[in-house]
């Protein structure tokens, strides 16, 4: 174990510590069910999250993806109900609209030399707007394809489901490991994330790589709506406020360093379903108020990130000694 | 019996007293109400569903955030067999997959609150300001839908302008500053309607600061019927609202008793009462009556 | 042309502009009259409304300057508003419920201040925490329900006025005006910015850059508990759910339009300021133009992404240097990205 | 010719860095750049490799116009580049860094093991030993110059480039590199070497060209240059008795009169448990090899990293040193190795930088006056020979060099009473150098006492009464009066672990 995995490797101890919590008060927690729940639920999240982490690691952030979610979902279920085109063609249009939303903004942030933090918020409300302008309702969608998509699950022994969409974010998971940690894409993204000026010096071309970054992370993005859209079978754009911080959170907790330059892919899995895990918990538990509700989330949050911090030190004390 | 119950949130003090209620009605009845709060969010809602499921509780009770997307999750809970009531606002689901829904018609209550606008102005001009809901949210859409329906055939009446105030009593005050400004000064309107009674709330204390006198010089109408909008009709300020009743969990248990008992099958839809009050109702005994209802 | 005045020449120039064009919507924009005693018009209900952002802006740029950001501003201010009017309610008097929200936004500051020096947690990540437990916090204080008040001192903050000028905008001018002096006039702001531009060297040069940030962390909690009594004041009831709900993108969105760097360092308040009224200019030009409200996000997001082109570092010298060019006086040397200086 | 540079110009706001400078580099042959602080070198290169854009000039290699754009672009030419900072990335592992940009790769996938097999031949010829699979982070500034020097050999295919390579290393590895640059001048690159050790200038380079505030003032071949010569080139007039003696001959140390004392101090996994005494005025010398602990000697001292064991007293008693602010309220100040990230606030102006530390004793609630920091700014900025073209220039924007004399300059204006400097010359030119050596003696003079780490053991002889010698983590030897030569260091620092019985006092 490196210094670099003591972070992946805390934050997996501390996930497998908080189930088996979990499991001693509620023992169905262990039920198939609730383990296919928590890949299915948590998909739209995962998938988002990945794009998310490898932002992250060059040291940016994209506050829009939220509300880019929000859009794919219109956007889906407004072609479906006007056109005649098949959801899969849909879907390609779609990605191709958030990928260049991503490049877009990824591209202000390099000519413009402006934070990332404030060009993606700009672009968070121009996402949710662009939602409204196609439909201020929420618009269903009912497509017999769909129907085959949200029928597509294995039953696992004791009735849990491994549907569609779990595949798919464990899937989106193993690509966005092959690409932050496997290719020259993702050691250009460490490199920025190590410090821009000298990432220039070593010869990234910082301003293509910036334009990939934020195009994986509205790909991501999209994705993750194409996924919403088959969770909820409809479009809203009031849908997902807030969700970039969930994924932010989710990362964070997974081990990547916000500042950038350090973490796993992978850890964001696990940082994913620690988020699901505690949701999980409270509604299982399901006596707190909604004050309570907020309250005990940030508390456990604190209580991951404090936990981590703390094992980190004591491994790198003993790294030292 | 165990009943989960999938809030919404807790964005306004209505949603809160029916959540209170919906605890004190469980207690009643001796039922165990596993309560889970969304933060408005549906996919939080879905797998709260999903939990309970898993749990395996005898009845979901789930105020949905939006009408859309609750096919599959109600399909898990038909195939669990566990009865899904609906409270307060529908869902475009087919109507096997839940027990019945209880709630009031969000349309017709727009329509009441024009119905009473229509009534009231006579065949003098009305220029009328609109405070809506949250853009894109159900109640706004269709209390919208349901105030215009009402004044259609009335062509002295005319909404001017109409913005969104989120709900919010900030959102109310601002926004009718800013339709102040605009007309003149409150001199160009004759009613306000708002979407619900918070934003009419900071709408009346905006008037009042400008100098406006509401209830007199503006019309109000609006919808809920909280606490505070029935001392604003003892002091004169509001005119009307409709009511929407917090108590939504106290029919959804009775129906899902019934069936319980001895499955007997309630109709689909179980309708609250969308009583419009005005300030001949005597508001302060409202106000005393709902005041601790936890609104 | 005073240094003050070449620093926020931009945030003053894009403010102009911006009024320009609202009142093209709107031709009586810029109209001011006195009425009851009170000053009465657009502009000033700009300089009111604009109130909550500037307040939580002043304490954001600190926050900022020292690298850091604070996502929990507007929970801090449900929580310090449910505590003015639990307080006011309860019998404590102004001074009581003043009291009590203050103390409450220094608590909420010291909190996120220790979680960020002490602990180490990156300021997102701490910041993100109380952001979602304060309001919960603030729903705990008002059990969920708008905690309504009658007490007309309480009010007057905000809606009362002096001289006919607003009470929420003299209190962000006066706060302003203050925490400006004091970082201006003692060695306060050169230290924040040392801090925030090498934590590490500063340390080094012996700065107690933990205490520091702990007080810059309540600062901002300060700021915030102003804005919170502001907003409660307003509507003379504490609504925690929705009392500065996502005001805290709008506070940071202010302090970057006044051009401060979100990469911590060089500072100023007076453009933070201006950049909260921008906001504010653009909102209400929003409200009075009479758009739908579906409209009201893309023409904020279109509006925002203009301002940031303009103001952009890599654009905003090569501007500059037209204007100089125009002038006659020789132009500086080309600048690339902050170039990568040894 | 391989490459000429002709009339390039480059201005900076408020400064000409370079002032139509042309520069010719033949194949073959190792052309050293010299020149003061601030004289443009390192522009000079930034300008060649597009890591600046260039105002005016022509650049040609092989005789066809090149204008690269961007550094990536330059390393295409084949014009490989250590800058004068290290200028890689500590969170890759060394191999990532030294092969970054050209991973091999199957299937689009990078290859780790083969990835691996290319750093460490890369690495081979310069007798490091280093696990290629861990951070480069981890490994100290030194190491982080030879991956960063092995990194530019591979891209070279006509030009390398070098900026002060050598200033992190000792002699042992520049003896090393200089075997590997003489090897890739035989194989006909050419070499641009930058300096300020004329020793290694004159042990390596073919040519020297001296630029002077921006302008070119003499290209010359290096046989039959005299050094003297060379330096007046430099700084434009003779330099004053830059040999001295060493001042061990003229300060006896008297034991009995020192002051400070530090017992037992130490930190596990840093330093073991060493006892110090300072005596007023005194000046000692830390010699070691690179990682031997120095650098930790002094960040426990200066309460950085906190003692776990032993005590600081002086004559009023027990001294707390448990972070760097107890430290300078005891009087004491810190000059980093690592200006960077150490040292200098680079937004912050020239001004505003000297009066830090002083401003931070003070407290925020008096503010030092504008006139007083102004005064302070200009007595060192005049003091030390800080080239800026005001005090308000933001220190970032300084050369090298420069940089290092604001940070002294900071720690002066506190008047410590107890200096710690690590390698105060580091990348400063001879001009300077012999002005710090003076002022050492200076404030010495004054009452200041001061602990020198230096890899430089001329400059330790130069200046120290006493010399610590510092292995494994271990203050292992001292050496005092007449045994502060060089060769005697170089014994102490070489002797196989006899050390119990000359164990530091
Ligand atoms: N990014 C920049 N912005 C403004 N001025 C700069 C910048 N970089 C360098 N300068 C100025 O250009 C001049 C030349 O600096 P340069 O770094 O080339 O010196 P140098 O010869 O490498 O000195 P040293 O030996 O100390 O490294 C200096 O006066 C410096 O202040
Ligand atoms: N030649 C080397 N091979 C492997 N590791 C080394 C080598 N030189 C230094 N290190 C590592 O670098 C780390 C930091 O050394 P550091 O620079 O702090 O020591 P130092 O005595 O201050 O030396 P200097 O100041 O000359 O760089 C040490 O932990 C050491 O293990
Ligand atoms: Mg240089
Ligand atoms: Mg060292």
């Amino acid at each position: 174990m490196t210094s670099r995995t003591l972070p992946l490797f805390a934050t997996i101890a501390i996930f497998l510590i908080a189930y088996l919590v979990c499991y001693l008060q509620f023992p169905a927690m262990l039920s198939t069910r609730v383990i296919g729940n928590l890949l299915t639920d948590n998909a739209y999240l995962g998938i988002v999250a990945v794009g998310m982490t490898v932002v992250i690691l060059s040291g940016g952030i994209d506050l829009s993806v939220g509300s880019v979610i929000a859009f794919s979902g219109v956007f889906i279920a407004v072609m479906l109900r006007d056109t005649g085109l098949h959801p899969l063609v849909v879907f390609a249009l779609l990605l191709a609209v958030t990928t260049a939303f991503g490049a877009f903004m990824g591209g202000l942030i390099h000519v413009l030399a402006m934070p990332p933090f404030i060009v993606t918020l700009a672009g968070m409300f121009l996402a949710r707007g662009a939602g409204y302008m196609l439909s201020v309702e929420s618009v269903p969608i009912q497509h017999p394809f769909y129907e085959v998509l949200k029928d597509a699950y294995y039953l696992m022994p004791g009735k849990g489901r491994l549907t569609l969409l779990g595949v798919a974010m464990l899937l989106s998971v193993a690509g966005g490991m092959i690409l932050a940690h496997r290719t020259r894409f993702g050691t250009r993204v460490f490199a920025m994330g190590g410090g821009a000026q000298t990432a220039q010096l070593m010869g990234v071309p910082v301003g293509l790589t910036t334009v990939q970054i934020y195009a994986f992370s509205g790909f991501m993005a999209g994705l993750s709506g194409v996924a919403f859209s088959i969770y909820t079978a409809s479009g809203y754009p009031l849908a997902m406020v807030g969700t970039e911080l969930n994924a932010i959170a989710a990362v964070v907790i997974g081990g990547t360093i916000l500042t950038g330059g350090a973490g796993y892919v992978f850890g964001t899995l696990i940082g994913v379903l620690t988020m699901g895990l505690i949701q999980t918990y409270i509604v299982f538990d399901g006596s707190l108020s909604s004050w309570w509700t907020k309250i005990v989330i940030g508390a456990l949050l604190l209580m991951f990130i404090l936990l981590q911090k703390g094992l980190l030190r004591l491994g790198t004390a003993r790294a030292a000694a | 019996q165990t009943v989960g119950f999938s809030q919404i949130g807790s964005e306004s003090g209505w949603r809160a007293a029916e959540t209170t209620l919906t605890r004190q009605q469980a207690e009643e009845r001796g039922i165990d109400l596993k309560f889970s709060d969304a933060q408005q969010r549906q996919e939080n809602q879905i797998s709260a569903m999903r939990s309970f499921i898993a749990q395996g509780v005898d009845a979901i009770l789930l105020a949905p955030v939006v009408a859309t997307g609750w096919d599959s999750v109600l399909e898990e809970a038909q195939e669990a067999e566990i009865p899904v009531v609906l409270l307060d606002r529908q869902v475009d689901s087919s109507e096997d997959l839940y027990l019945t829904a209880v709630g009031s018609d969000l349309v017709h209550e727009g329509e009441v609150a024009g119905q009473w606008l229509v009534d009231n102005v006579g065949d003098e001009e009305c220029r009328v300001v609109e405070l809506q809901g949250t853009t894109g949210s159900s109640p706004a859409i269709k209390r919208k839908q349901g105030f215009e329906n009402a004044i259609e055939g009335s062509d002295n009446i005319e909404i001017v302008r109409s913005q969104t105030g989120d709900f919010t009593r900030t959102g109310g005050k601002e926004v009718m500053e800013s339709f102040l400004q605009a007309e003149d000064g409150g001199g160009n309107i004759c009613a306000l309607f708002a979407h619900n009674d918070d934003m009419a709330i900071g709408a009346i204390q905006a008037m009042k600061e400008a100098g406006v006198n509401p209830g007199e010089d503006v019309k109000v109408v609006s919808i809920d019927g909280v606490p505070d909008i029935f001392r604003a009709m003892a002091d004169g300020d509001a005119n009307a609202t409709v009511e929407l009743t917090p108590n939504m969990a106290g029919p959804a248990f009775d129906a899902l008793n019934a069936y319980w008992e001895d499955g007997t099958t309630p109709p689909k839809f179980i309708q609250t009462e969308s009583r419009l009050y005005t300030q001949e109702d005597d508001p302060e005994a409202e106000y005393e009556a709902r005041k601790d209802l936890g609104y | 042309m005073p240094r003050v005045i070449q620093r926020v020449l931009p945030q003053l120039l894009t403010l102009a502009a911006l009024m320009a064009l609202v009142s093209v919507f709107f031709p009586d924009f810029l109209e001011i009259t006195y009425s009851d005693g009170r000053l009465v018009g657009p502009v000033i209900d700009i300089l009111k409304r604009g109130a909550p952002v500037a307040l939580l802006a002043i304490g954001m740029t600190l926050v900022i300057a020292t690298r850091g950001i604070d996502l929990s501003v507007g929970a801090t201010m449900a929580i310090c508003g449910a505590c003015s009017a639990w307080a006011i309610s309860a019998g404590y008097g102004l001074a009581g419920a003043l009291g009590f929200a203050m103390l409450a936004g220094l608590a909420a500051g010291l909190w996120n201040g220790a979680l960020v020096a002490v602990f180490g947690i990156q300021p997102i990540v701490a910041t993100l925490i109380l952001m979602t437990a304060g309001r919960g916090v603030a729903q705990l204080i008002t059990e969920g329900r708008i905690l309504t008040f009658n007490h007309e001192g309480l009010a007057f903050f905000g809606s009362g006025d002096i001289l006919g000028v607003p009470m929420p905008t003299l209190i962000w001018v006066l706060l302003g005006v203050l925490v400006a002096l004091l970082v201006r006039r003692t060695a306060l702001g050169l230290l924040i910015e040392a801090i925030g531009i090498n934590r590490r060297a500063s340390t080094l040069a012996g700065i107690n850059s933990r205490v520091l940030l702990i007080a810059v962390y309540m600062a901002s909690g300060f700021c915030a508990a102003w804005a919170g009594i502001v907003a409660t004041a307003d509507i003379r009831g504490a609504d925690a759910n929705n009392s500065g709900l996502w005001l805290e993108l709008d506070a940071i969105l202010a302090v970057v339009i006044g051009g401060n760097s979100l990469l911590g360092g060089r500072f100023s308040i007076a453009a933070s300021l201006l950049g909260a009224m921008i906001i504010q200019t653009i909102d209400t030009g929003i409200l009075l133009a009479g758009f739908p409200s579906e409209f009201n996000l893309v023409i904020k997001a279109a509006l925002v992404l203009v301002i940031l082109v303009l103001q952009s570092p890599n654009l905003a010298p090569r501007f500059a240097r037209i204007a100089r060019r125009r002038r006659g006086t020789p132009a500086a040397g080309k600048l690339t990205t902050r170039e990568a200086g040894e | 010719m391989l490459l000429t540079i002709r009339s390039l110009t480059k201005t900076f706001p408020g400064t000409r860095a370079l002032d139509s400078v042309d520069f010719d580099l033949r194949a073959g042959e190792v052309h050293a750049l010299l020149g003061e602080n601030g004289a443009g070198k390192s522009t000079l290169i930034k300008c060649l490799t597009g890591a600046y854009q260039r105002d005016e000039g022509e650049l040609t290699l092989d005789g066809a116009p090149i204008s690269p754009q961007s550094t990536l672009e330059a390393q295409e030419l084949g014009i490989g580049t250590v800058y004068q900072e290290v200028n890689l990335l500590p969170n890759l592992t060394v191999a990532e860094n030294l092969t970054f940009g050209r991973q091999p790769t199957r299937f689009g996938m990078v290859d780790g093991r083969a990835m691996r097999r290319q750093a460490e031949e890369m690495l081979s010829g310069y007798g490091v030993d280093v696990d290629v699979r861990r951070d480069l982070g981890t490994y100290s500034v030194a190491i982080q110059q030879i991956v960063a020097i092995a990194r530019a050999v591979t891209l070279s295919g006509k030009v390398l480039i070098l900026d002060e390579p050598t200033a992190s290393l000792d002699s042992r590895e520049v003896a090393m590199l200089f075997d590997v640059v003489r090897s890739l001048r035989e194989q006909g690159l050419g070499i641009i070497f930058i300096s300020h050790f004329l020793d290694q200038v004159f042990e390596i380079s073919d040519r020297v060209t001296v630029l002077r505030n921006g302008c070119r003032v003499a290209t010359d071949d290096i046989a039959g240059l005299e050094r003297l010569r060379l330096i007046e080139h430099m700084l434009g007039h003779e330099l004053e008795d830059e040999t001295r003696e060493g001042r061990h001959a003229h300060v006896p140390s008297d034991p009995s009169e020192r002051t400070l004392h530090f017992e037992g101090v130490g930190r596990r996994g840093l330093i073991e448990p060493f006892d110090l005494s300072v005596g007023r005025g005194e000046v000692i010398g830390l010699a070691g090899l690179l990682g031997s602990g120095r650098t930790e000697s002094a960040e426990v001292l200066f309460g950085i990293k906190p003692t776990q064991t032993g005590t600081a007293r002086d004559e009023n008693g027990e001294i707390a040193l448990r972070n760097p602010r107890e430290a300078v309220a005891a009087g004491f100040g810190f000059a980093p190795e690592d200006r960077k990230t150490d040292g200098i606030v680079a937004d912050l102006s020239v001004r505003e930088n000297i009066a830090l530390a002083l401003q931070a004793r003070r407290g925020w609630a008096r503010p030092i006056s504008r006139a007083e920091q102004n005064r302070l700014a200009d007595h060192y900025i005049d003091r030390l020979d800080i080239r800026t073209s005001d005090a308000e220039k933001a220190v970032g924007d300084l050369s090298g060099g420069n940089q290092q004399k604001v940070v002294l300059a900071r720690w002066l204006a506190m008047n410590p009473r107890f200096f710690i400097l690590d390698e105060p010359t580091r990348g400063i030119d001879v001009g300077a150098h012999a002005e710090i050596l003076r002022l050492i003696e200076e404030v010495t003079a004054d009452g200041m006492s001061i602990l020198v780490i230096s890899s430089e053991l001329d400059e330790l002889v130069a200046v120290a009464d006493r010399v610590i010698v510092v292995r494994d983590r271990r203050h292992v030897a001292q050496l005092t009066g007449a045994e502060v030569e060089t060769d005697t260091i170089v014994r102490a620092i070489a002797a196989p672990d006899a050390d119990s019985d000359e164990e530091a006092a």
